[in-house]
């Protein structure tokens, strides 16, 4: 499943986004290599969401360049809907359809985007739904499911579309704990597989077993950027310690 | 006749619009508020009757009403007065649509307001006096904004019982003058003269509401 | 006490009308109840003291039961005398004459010039819904898809000036009424339209039928004022001439048929 | 005026006789209202000055009487050299006044939709078409069956008054059997039931409808 | 604040409960001495929230008895409104009255069930907002405040009514990480200052720091009850046990 080539999979530079006049996201600078794994963690309200957003055009920005492997991000729409088939995203609230079936739910952008035939999307769809451990629930609704196999089913629907990197959104934080484990035991095996991705959550757990890199916003900015050993050892930045004391009381 | 004599003789006919709606309200209001509370609280057989009670007045056509109530009563020994009988029918008709915002309100509300309400050991009447209708009755102002120009409308019926409203002066005139584009044009005018800053008044509220509705929406 | 006591006593009587010239309408100007019947009536209580007319408007399908539920005391609005309603009500002795009359646009283009033609030319009649004109519409033989029935005369003007029929046939009283009123720019009445006796009907006083000492006191009245010449002076005051004349021969008991009237 | 049941049975294969011009009339508006009211909030959200002047129409179409659309419809656009059969005009009347109520209508089955909603589907690519016919407009029509089905049946209840336009409809039968024979009570009942029926039938349609739609979607 | 005094301030001896032929509550006995802190954890479903629900009434039950203090709740609606008065609830979603402001959510009940003058009322509710560290908050409305602050307001709230008890049903589970803190510092304050109370929570450091007892649900019984210590380290049913597990991984 993994892309692997030679530039990054991600590569942004000098990003700056205003709502009116609150400066959102200030000089954001980051690149990440393909197949590498990044966190990204902060307090609420610091533009985590909003520059995972910013990467498959959710949100527009006023300056700064987003290049999604060769492709430089532009307000061109053949563009953006070139890195948002690219990219695959999962919610913190699912954001299933509610009135397809689970097998609906992924097939419905292969057939419509790509234009497959019925048969082969549905094959599609079910090879990934068995990747997430729930091919027996395919001709369900997802309000019959639990939160776990909804967001199991949020991220087959993303990886049908074959992406060169996913994105997460605090996938887990809407779950009941023992769901979080299902879903977060899902994530860790696409990232054994070499799936290039970026996570905003606040497991820190999670971080610690498969993110290569973790970054720390605060107010829009990127203040601490480092590997997990390093990060939850020794955070160079006096709002990261705080948060980290807070996290792990 | 020129187009102000036609306006000034539309306009002798808005007393009786304004009077027939305040006074439907005066049905209106009372009969939304309790048939709407009635519905959301009662359960079983007493549901039902409250549920006929608000469908005969909310689904029967208001000129079949109208008519019944000022010809056929009387001769059951009841004679209501003209204003009376509009003012009831239009206004328990309006009412019965009023009451079905009325439940929507409550039901839609969360269920965690009440819960709450009954673990600080509030009376269930406490409850939905201080916490529920005060919720509810704010979150359907909007749409009692819309029964409320829905009513002065709906007033135009009431010539049937003998009330001259500005609608029934519009046919007056016409019947005199016979020349339908100013006279029916005014009309228009009149009506919208009055139910318009109703209505933007509504929107107005509905913005207030829900600020955030604009930016929120899917699409 | 009777209805006919009570007015005597109060020198007042409520009568209901549909608002239209020349039949019964309330006056722009003075507010005051105008028209054929009411200024009969006005002349006919005065003299018995009974000084105030009072009016309610109402739309002509509401007259009757207006007058059953005891809204008003009398029909005072131009109501043809037929069997059926004399099952309902009590009608006093007729005063006007009624044939069919037809207005069309100026000119007369399609040469309208009774039910034949409009038969024979296939012409889109309109009329009043639930008329007279509409039963001898019928009975002459113009199909129901040649007729477009409106609910009142202002609709049926209109639609002959938006062109939608080519002729609307009213009451002659009607028609005279509106000529006279100068607002027909354009259209004109056609002359001449013609009708047959069968197809008269006769308008009177209706009062309820268990008034019938008042019915009774209103036909001596009127029997006066004919009498007396009051009759035509305010028959030609609405421009009625010797074709709305009453004959002899014509009575209520005529009029409702076996029936009989007002039991 | 003692209500007469044989002679109230009498009236019904008359009146009855109408009820395919009632439903055509109601049936065609419905489609129509809704095809324009559509269109009419597609336009609203798209913004700009077709955004405001749409806005504007809706409020306008609200703030005004349908009977006085109708008469200008009918006797006042011929001046203008538009000349629609009485039918047409009806329904035209009755689509383009009940549009403005059902754009209100569809704006809230949207506005309803969470934002996620929208987002997803973009994330996935879908086209703004895609989305809206695949997403969106399904979503929509679970949240708006029961409101849409109110304006449904109150098009039902509007069909009268194309009596002013001489369609031949159910009431207006009704009264043409009242004016000859001068016996009310009985025709107005009867086609006040026939009504009240069509209107039972419609909710219960729409009830149905709405379970289908929420059935396997809800917990 | 702490109300102790000889008998237990609940005991539920045989409790069983029914939602049609769903048996959501089996057989619980628990006994909760005056002044002790207890927290209830168990997987999602296993009736913990009906159970707490049980208590002061907000649900009924078919069989067994449960006794505030030395008062048995009945279906009578006195008793029911007495153990209402006598226990504080906070919920998970917070459930402030968003039509009033912080002050007048704190005094609602003063007023209206104690009936207290307003002043009393109003000074009484300041002294609350200022143990859970927000007085300058009182003339806010809720949706002006943050999760963590709403939910302060909750616990004031509920504390003005002299709870002799204190529910609360997963109230950090709603919050961003860290507001988590602010409310288990509150809980934990009044822990310390003795207030009998019961938690339904997943938060095992609070647990762990604050609480007497740990009960563990499973399938609508308890399953485990014991002292954190040992629950910690030696939970002897296996449901406990791979519950731990998910929670720690
Ligand atoms: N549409 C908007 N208009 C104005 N401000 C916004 C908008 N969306 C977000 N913001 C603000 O931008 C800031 C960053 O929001 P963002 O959702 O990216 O934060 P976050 O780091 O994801 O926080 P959380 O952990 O709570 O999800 C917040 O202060 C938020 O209030
Ligand atoms: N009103 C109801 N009708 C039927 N079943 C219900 C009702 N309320 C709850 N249940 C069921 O009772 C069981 C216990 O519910 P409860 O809310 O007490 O669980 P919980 O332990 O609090 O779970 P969670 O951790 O998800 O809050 C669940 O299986 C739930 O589906
Ligand atoms: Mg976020
Ligand atoms: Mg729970």
């Amino acid at each position: 499943m993994a892309h692997s080539d030679d530039s990054p999979a991600v590569q942004i530079t000098s990003l700056n986004k205003w709502y009116g006049a609150f400066h959102v996201l200030q000089e954001v600078n980051l690149t990440i290599p393909s197949g590498s794994r990044v966190v990204i963690c902060g307090p609420s309200g610091s533009g985590k969401s909003t520059l995972i957003r910013c990467l498959n055009g959710l949100e527009a920005y006023q300056q700064g360049t987003v290049t999604l492997g060769t492709v430089p991000l532009g307000d061109n729409a053949r563009e953006t809907a070139l890195a948002r088939r690219q990219t695959g995203m999962v919610f913190q609230s699912f954001n299933l359809f509610p009135h397809l079936t689970v097998l609906s739910n992924c097939t419905l952008a292969l057939r419509r985007v790509l234009s497959m035939p019925r048969k082969e999307a549905e094959s599609l769809a079910r090879h990934f739904l068995e990747k997430v451990r729930i091919p027996e629930q395919a001709d369900k609704y997802p309000a019959q499911l639990s939160g776990g196999q909804q967001q199991r089913v949020a991220i087959a629907r993303a990886l049908c579309m074959n992406p060169r990197l996913m994105l997460f959104d605090e996938p887990t934080s809407a779950l009941d704990p023992e769901m979080v484990k299902e879903v977060l035991d899902v994530m860790t095996g696409l990232a054994h597989e070499g799936m290039t991705m970026i996570c905003v959550t606040h497991e820190m757990g999670f971080a610690r077993e498969v993110a290569d890199q973790v970054v720390f916003m605060d107010q829009g900015s990127i203040v601490e950027q480092a590997s997990p050993m390093t990060f939850f050892t020794t955070p160079s930045h006096p709002r990261a310690q705080s948060f980290l004391n807070t996290l792990l009381h | 006749m020129t187009i102000l004599e036609i306006w000034l003789g539309i306009l002798q006919g808005f007393r009786v619009t304004a009077l027939v709606t305040l006074y439907g309200l005066v049905f209106a209001i009372p009969f939304g508020l309790i048939f709407g509370v009635a519905q959301y609280l009662t359960t079983g057989p007493a549901r039902f009757v409250v549920t006929s009670i608000i469908e005969f007045w909310r689904s029967s056509a208001v000129i079949i009403l109208l008519f019944v109530f000022y010809y056929a009563l009387p001769l059951a020994g009841l004679a209501l007065s003209a204003m009376t009988v509009s003012a009831m029918v239009l206004g328990l008709n309006i009412g019965g649509y009023a009451s079905q915002a009325v439940r929507a309100g409550l039901q839609a509300l969360d269920r965690g307001q009440k819960e709450a309400g009954h673990a600080l050991g509030l009376s269930r009447s406490t409850i939905l006096l201080r916490i529920e209708l005060p919720q509810a009755l704010v979150a359907m102002s909007p749409t009692f904004i819309n029964q409320l120009i829905q009513l002065v409308k709906a007033t135009s019926l009431v010539s049937l019982v003998t009330l001259t409203d500005m609608t029934f002066r519009a046919k007056e005139i016409s019947q005199i003058e016979y020349d339908p584009v100013p006279i029916y044009s005014s009309l228009l005018l009149a009506y919208f003269i009055v139910c318009y800053p109703v209505a933007l008044f509504g929107r107005w509220v509905e913005r207030r509401i829900n600020p955030a509705r604009e930016a929120r929406c899917a699409v | 006490e009777t209805t006919k006591e009570r007015i005597l006593r109060e020198g007042k009587i409520v009568i209901g009308i549909h608002n239209r010239t020349p039949w019964g309408f309330r006056d722009e100007a003075t507010g005051e109840a105008k028209g054929w019947h009411p200024d009969l009536l006005r002349a006919a209580f005065a003299e018995l003291g009974v000084k105030e007319i009072d009016i309610r408007v109402t739309e002509f399908g509401a007259l009757i039961p207006g007058l059953l539920a005891g809204r008003f005391d009398a029909v005072a609005s131009g109501l043809s005398i037929t069997p059926e309603r004399c099952r309902q009500v009590a009608f006093g002795a007729p005063d006007l004459k009624v044939h069919d009359a037809a207005i069309v646009l100026t000119g007369n283009p399609k040469q309208i010039h009774g039910f034949d033609d409009i038969v024979s030319k296939k012409i889109i009649m309109g009329a009043g819904r639930g008329s007279v004109s509409v039963r001898n519409a019928t009975i002459a033989g113009v199909p129901e898809s040649n007729m477009l029935l409106f609910p009142d005369i202002e609709a049926n003007i209109s639609a002959l000036r938006s062109g939608r029929i080519d002729v609307t046939v009213l009451s002659s009283p009607t028609v005279i009424g509106l000529l006279a009123s100068g607002k027909l720019k354009g259209l004109e009445s056609a002359t001449p339209f013609v009708t047959t006796d069968e197809q008269a009907t006769y308008a009177a006083v209706a009062f309820r039928s268990e008034d019938q000492d008042l019915r009774a006191l209103w036909d001596e009245r009127l029997l006066a004022l004919t009498k007396d010449g009051t009759v035509t002076k305010v028959m030609a005051r609405y421009g009625f001439g010797e074709t709305e004349v009453v004959p002899d021969t014509v009575t209520v008991e005529k009029l409702c048929g076996t029936a009989g009237a007002g039991k | 005026m003692q209500f007469d049941v044989a002679f109230a049975l009498s009236t019904v294969p008359t009146i009855l006789g109408a009820i395919g011009m009632t439903l055509l009339v109601a049936a065609v508006s419905c489609v129509g209202a809704s095809a324009v009211g559509f269109g009419l909030e597609v336009v609203r959200r798209s913004g700009g000055l077709g955004g405001l002047f749409v806005r504007f129409l809706i409020d306008f179409i609200r703030a005004t009487p349908v009977l006085v659309w109708l008469y200008c419809l009918y006797f006042i656009l011929p001046f203008y050299g538009i000349r629609l059969g009485a039918l047409a005009t009806g329904i035209i009347g009755l689509s383009l006044y009940y549009s403005g109520y059902l754009a209100e209508v569809f704006k809230a089955g949207i506005d309803a939709i969470p934002n996620g909603q929208g987002e997803a589907a973009r994330a996935l690519g879908l086209g703004r078409i895609d989305m809206t016919i695949f997403v969106i407009a399904p979503q929509m029509l679970r949240n708006i069956a029961a409101p849409m089905g109110n304006y449904f049946v109150s098009i039902l209840k509007a069909t009268p008054y194309l009596a002013v336009l001489a369609v031949p409809e159910m009431l207006g039968r009704a009264f043409d059997i009242a004016s000859e024979t001068y016996r009310y009570a009985e025709p107005l009942t009867v086609a006040g039931l026939i009504f009240l029926g069509l209107a039972l039938l419609i909710s219960l349609a729409i009830k149905r409808l709405e379970v289908r739609l929420m059935g396997p979607t809800t917990r």
